[in-house]
C-alpha cells in the first residue's frame, strides 16, 4: 500500500472512530483541553506577574548623601562614577530642593519647615536604578560599595519596603510554580486516564483486528492519528478559552492594577503561546494514544 | 500440516498429545462433544493460543515458535469464522467483512467491491450497510462466513458455522465452502452436526475430552455421534 | 396468552399482522428460515422490543402498553435463553446464573445451591466458579440454559438452545426442557433443527418473512423445512 | 429481602466491581482525589491569603492634626470621641516627640533637625485602627467625618500605600477564585467523565441485568455505593496529600513571609477541611454515579 493510500486509510479509519463513538473523544478533548488552558493560564500568570512586580516596585532609587562643603565638580565626578558603577540615572539634589520635598510630603503640618533659617539637609545625589540592580542583595552590594566612595555620608535605599516587595514576589512565583506543577500533574493524569479508557472502550476492536491480521503498527497508526486530532482540537478550544478569558476577564483584573501603569494594551494571546499549546496538546495526544493502545496490543 | 500437539492452556490438559496430518487442499471435519477441544485446536492453527507443548506445522513452519510480529502474516493466509462471531458492533456488514482487506492495504473501492461479493455468496448483500446487533444470529453467522473467505485465503477454519442456520441455509453454506476447497484452499470445519457429516461424505475427524478417538468418512462418523 | 401482534423495528417490518395463540403449560416449537423474525417475536413476548402495533397478551395483560417499572416484574416470570448468550464475561457462571435469584433477594446460600443445581441439570458444576470466556461455546449455552431455569419460571423462551450442542447433549437438553413443561412451565422454543422438532412431535410453528406461514405438528412441520 | 440483606449484598457487589475491574475505579478514585486536592489547596490558600494580607497590611495608623493652642482638656475630648468613633486604640503624640520621629526616619542628615530652636510640628493624635475600618473606603469616609471635629486641622493615613495594598490584596482574591473555579470545573467535568466512562465500560452489565428482571433501583444501588466508597477512598487520599503539602512545602512559603510574623505554627490541616472534603468526595462519588448510570438504565 503506498504512503498516501495508507495514510488517508488511516485517517479514514480515525474519524470514524471519532465520528462513530463521540462521546470518548469529547471528554479526552475535554480534558486535554481543559489542561491546555490550566497550562495557558500558568504562562500567561506568570508572564503578567513579571510586569506586575516590575510595577509593584516603582521605581527604585538610592539616595546618597554628601559631606557638607562637597564642591560642585567633585560632586560632578561622583555623579559620573556613580552612573558608571550602577548603571542608572543619577541626579543631584540641593538641600533646598529636598527641604521642599520634605515639607511636601509632611503635608499641612511640615510647611512650617520652608520657615526654617537655617536649612539643616545636606546635599544629595538619586540615583535611579535600572531594573537588574534591584534585587535585594545586589541593591545592598552595590550601597556597601558606594558608601566607600569619597565625600560620601550615607547611603539609602528604601531597604525594607523593597525586601517586602521581593519577598511577595517571591511567594507569588513560587505559588504559581506549584499551581503549574499541580495542572500539570492534573493534566497528565486526567489525559492519560481518559485515552485509557477511551481506548479500553475500543479493546474489542484491536483484538478483531490483530485476528484478522493485522500488525501493530496497523493497529496503532488510527489511534495515534486520533491522539494528533484530539490534541490539535484541544489545542484550539484551549486557545479560544484563553482569548475569551484575556478579552472578559483580563480587564477587569488590569483595571484593579490600572493605578500602577502595568503598560500598553494587554495583547490577546502571545502567538508563541498558541504554537506552545499547539505543540503540547499534539504531543500529549500523541502520547496518551502511544502509551494507552500499547496495554492492548498484546491478544 | 500438521504435527505433535499438545496443549494445556488451563489446569487440566484441554488437549492431550494430539497427532495429526491435514494435507494441503484437503476438506476435514472435526466433531465430537462439547468441551472437547474443538475450539481449541483451531485456535492453535491460528496462533490465538500457543501449544504448551510440540509442535504445529504451517506450510513447513513451526508456528507454535513464531515470534509476535510474523503472527499477523500468517494470519493473512488464514480465513476464520468465529464460534462467537467476533463483529465490530460499531461498523457496518460491509466495513467488518471489508477489514481482512483493509489489512492486506487493498485500495478503498476494491474493498467495497469484494466485500459486497463475499456478502451476496451468502446471500446478505441487502444488509451491506446494516450494524450487526441489527442482525439476525444466522444472519451474523454469515457475515462472519464472508468476512472469512473475502481474500481467498490459502486455509479456512470454521468453527460451527452453521449452528445458528436454517437446514437449506446450511446446505448453502456448506456448498460455498466446498466450491472454496475446490478452487484450492484447504477447509477445516468444526460442526456437531451429523446430517452435514453424512451428507458431505469428508474425512472426519472425533475429538473427546482432548483426544482424538476416531477418524473416518462420511455415515460411519455420523453414525459414531447418535 | 398471544393475540393480535405486528412489529416494525427497522426500516421494512420485520414481522407482519401475526395472530398466535400460546396456551398455558404448552411446549411450542418456532421454526423458520434465517432472518423469518423468530427472536423479534420471541424479544416482544419478553418485552425487549414494543410492538408498533397490536398487542402481546400475557395471562391477561397487554404487555405491549406496560410502563417500565413493571417489565422487571414480568420477567421475573419468564425465564429466557438467548441466542447471544449474554454472560457476564467478569462474574463466574455460578454467578451468572444466581444472578435470576439474587434481583428476586433470595439469600446468598439459596441462590449458590440452587444455581448448582441447575449448572448440574445441564452437566455444568464442576465449571461453576470459571469465567465465561474460559468456557466452549456449547458449555456457554449450557449456562444460559441453567440461568433461565434456576428460578423455575412460569414462561420459558429458549432461542435455539442447542445450536452450539452436539446431538446427544442436544437431547438432553431438550429432555429437560420437556420436564420442566411437564411441571407446568410454558415453553416456546425457536430452533433450526428439524430432527428436534421430529423427535418431540410438538406444536410447531413456521415463520416466514414476518409471517405466519403454516402450524403444524411434528414431522409434517419437519418435513416442509427440507 | 430484608434491608439489611440488602444492602450486605449491594455492598458486596459493589465490592466485586472494584476488585474485579480495579482499572477504571483506580481513575475514578485519582481524579476525584486531584479534584478533591485542588479544592483543598484553594481552601487552605485563601485562608492564608487573608491572614497574609493582614500581616502584609501592617498596622494601619490614621494621625489627626490638631490647632495650635488646643488645650490638653480639649485633647482628651477629642481622644475619647476619635476612640469611640473609629473603634481603634487611640494616643496623643506631643510635637517634641513628633520631631523625634521625623529626624529619625530622615536618618543622619535628619539629625539637624532635633537642634531647631522652634519646632514647627503641631500637636496630633494616632489612631490605631481596628481590621474592620481598614478597607480604603470605610478609612475615607471615617477621614471625612473626623476631618469635620473642632480643633482638627488635618488627617493623615497613608491612603496610597493602603490602596496600593487592597488592590494587590483584591487582585489575589480574583486570582484565587478564579483557580477555584477552574479547579472546580475541571474537577466535575473530570469525575463525571470518567464515572460515565467507568460504568460505559459496564452497560452490558447493566443490559444484562435489567434483562433478567432487575429493578433500576436495584441496577443502581451497587454503582452509588461504589460512588460513595470512590468518594471516601479519594477524599482520604486527597487529605493525605494536603497533609504532605502543608508539611513540606507549607515551611518553605512560611519562611518566605518569616519577617511577616504571619502567626503562630500553621495548623497541620483544619478538621473542618477535613470534613468538607469528605462531604464533597462523597457527593461528587454519588452524584456521578447516578447521572453516569441514568444514561445506561434506558434498555
Ligand atoms: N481460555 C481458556 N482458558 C481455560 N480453559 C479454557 C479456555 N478456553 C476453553 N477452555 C476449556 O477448554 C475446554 C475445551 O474448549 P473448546 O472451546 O476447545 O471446546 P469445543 O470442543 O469447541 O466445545 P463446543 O463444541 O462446546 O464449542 C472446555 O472445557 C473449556 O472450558
Ligand atoms: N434491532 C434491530 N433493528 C433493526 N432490524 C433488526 C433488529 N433486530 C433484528 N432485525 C432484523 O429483523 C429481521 C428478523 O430478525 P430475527 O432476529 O427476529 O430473525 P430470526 O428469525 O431470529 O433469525 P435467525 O434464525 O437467523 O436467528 C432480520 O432481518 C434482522 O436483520
Ligand atoms: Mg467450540
Ligand atoms: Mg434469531
Amino acid at each position: 500500500m503506498s504512503v498516501t493510500a495508507s495514510l488517508s486509510y488511516f485517517s479514514r479509519t480515525a474519524l470514524n472512530g471519532i465520528v462513530r463513538s463521540p462521546f470518548v473523544h469529547v471528554i479526552a478533548v475535554a480534558s486535554l483541553a481543559i489542561a491546555l488552558v490550566g497550562f495557558g493560564l500558568a504562562r500567561m500568570a506568570s508572564a503578567q506577574l513579571d510586569r506586575l512586580m516590575l510595577a509593584l516596585a516603582g521605581e527604585v532609587e538610592m539616595t546618597v548623601y554628601l559631606e557638607p562643603g562637597t564642591t560642585p565638580d567633585k560632586m560632578a565626578e561622583l555623579q559620573q562614577a556613580l552612573s558608571q558603577r550602577t548603571g542608572g540615572q543619577t541626579r543631584v539634589v540641593s538641600p533646598a530642593e529636598a527641604l521642599g520635598r520634605l515639607s511636601k510630603e509632611l503635608g499641612d503640618p511640615g510647611h512650617a519647615l520652608t520657615s526654617l533659617e537655617e536649612n539643616p539637609l545636606p546635599w544629595s545625589v538619586e540615583v535611579t536604578l535600572p531594573p537588574l540592580a534591584r534585587e535585594p542583595e545586589a541593591l545592598k552590594a552595590l550601597a556597601d560599595r558606594v558608601r566607600t566612595l569619597p565625600f560620601v555620608t550615607q547611603v539609602d535605599y528604601g531597604q525594607e519596603a523593597l525586601e517586602r516587595l521581593t519577598a511577595i514576589a517571591r511567594a507569588l512565583k513560587l505559588g504559581s510554580l506549584i499551581a503549574f506543577v499541580l495542572v500539570f500533574l492534573t493534566a497528565i493524569v486526567v489525559v492519560s486516564a481518559t485515552l485509557q479508557l477511551a481506548i479500553y472502550s475500543r479493546r474489542e476492536d484491536i483484538e478483531i483486528q490483530k485476528l484478522v491480521g493485522a500488525t501493530d503498527r496497523f493497529v496503532r497508526a488510527p489511534f495515534l492519528i486520533e491522539g494528533l486530532l484530539q490534541g490539535a482540537v484541544a489545542a484550539t478550544l484551549a486557545c479560544g478559552a484563553l482569548w475569551a478569558f484575556a478579552f472578559f476577564v483580563g480587564p477587569k483584573l488590569a483595571a484593579l492594577f490600572s493605578f500602577l501603569d502595568v503598560g500598553g494594551p494587554r495583547p490577546g494571546i502571545d502567538p508563541r503561546l498558541v504554537l506552545e499549546l499547539f505543540g503540547i496538546g499534539a504531543a500529549m495526544g500523541l502520547l496518551g494514544s502511544v502509551v494507552a493502545v500499547r496495554r492492548f496490543l498484546r491478544v | 500440516m500438521f504435527h505433535v500437539t499438545k496443549a494445556y492452556p488451563g489446569d487440566p490438559p484441554v488437549l492431550v498429545d494430539i497427532n495429526l496430518d491435514v494435507q494441503k487442499g484437503e476438506f476435514v471435519f472435526l466433531t465430537g462433544p462439547s468441551g472437547a477441544g474443538k475450539s481449541t485446536l483451531l485456535k492453535l492453527m491460528f496462533v490465538a493460543e500457543r501449544p504448551t507443548r510440540g509442535q504445529v506445522l504451517i506450510s513447513g513452519r513451526n508456528v507454535a515458535r513464531l515470534r509476535e510480529s510474523g503472527i499477523p502474516y500468517l494470519r493473512r493466509n488464514i480465513g476464520v469464522v468465529f464460534q462467537d462471531f467476533k463483529l465490530l458492533p460499531t461498523r457496518t456488514v460491509a466495513e467488518n467483512v471489508g477489514f481482512t482487506l483493509d489489512v492486506l492495504g487493498t485500495p478503498r473501492e476494491l474493498v467495497r467491491a469484494k466485500s459486497l461479493k463475499a456478502l451476496k455468496s451468502v446471500g446478505l448483500e441487502h444488509k451491506a450497510d446494516v450494524l450487526p446487533p441489527k442482525l439476525s444470529g444466522g444472519e451474523q453467522q454469515r457475515v462472519v462466513i464472508a468476512r472469512a473467505l473475502v481474500n481467498d485465503p490459502a486455509i479456512l477454519l470454521a468453527d460451527e458455522p452453521t449452528g445458528n442456520l436454517d437446514p437449506r441455509l446450511t446446505v448453502e453454506i456448506m456448498d460455498l465452502l466446498c466450491d472454496v476447497n475446490a478452487r484450492g484452499t484447504t477447509v477445516v470445519v468444526a460442526t456437531h452436526d451429523a446430517s452435514l457429516i453424512e451428507r458431505y461424505q469428508k474425512r472426519t475427524l472425533r475429538l473427546e475430552r482432548g483426544t482424538l478417538v476416531a477418524e473416518a468418512l462420511g455415515h460411519k462418523a455420523a453414525a459414531l455421534m447418535a
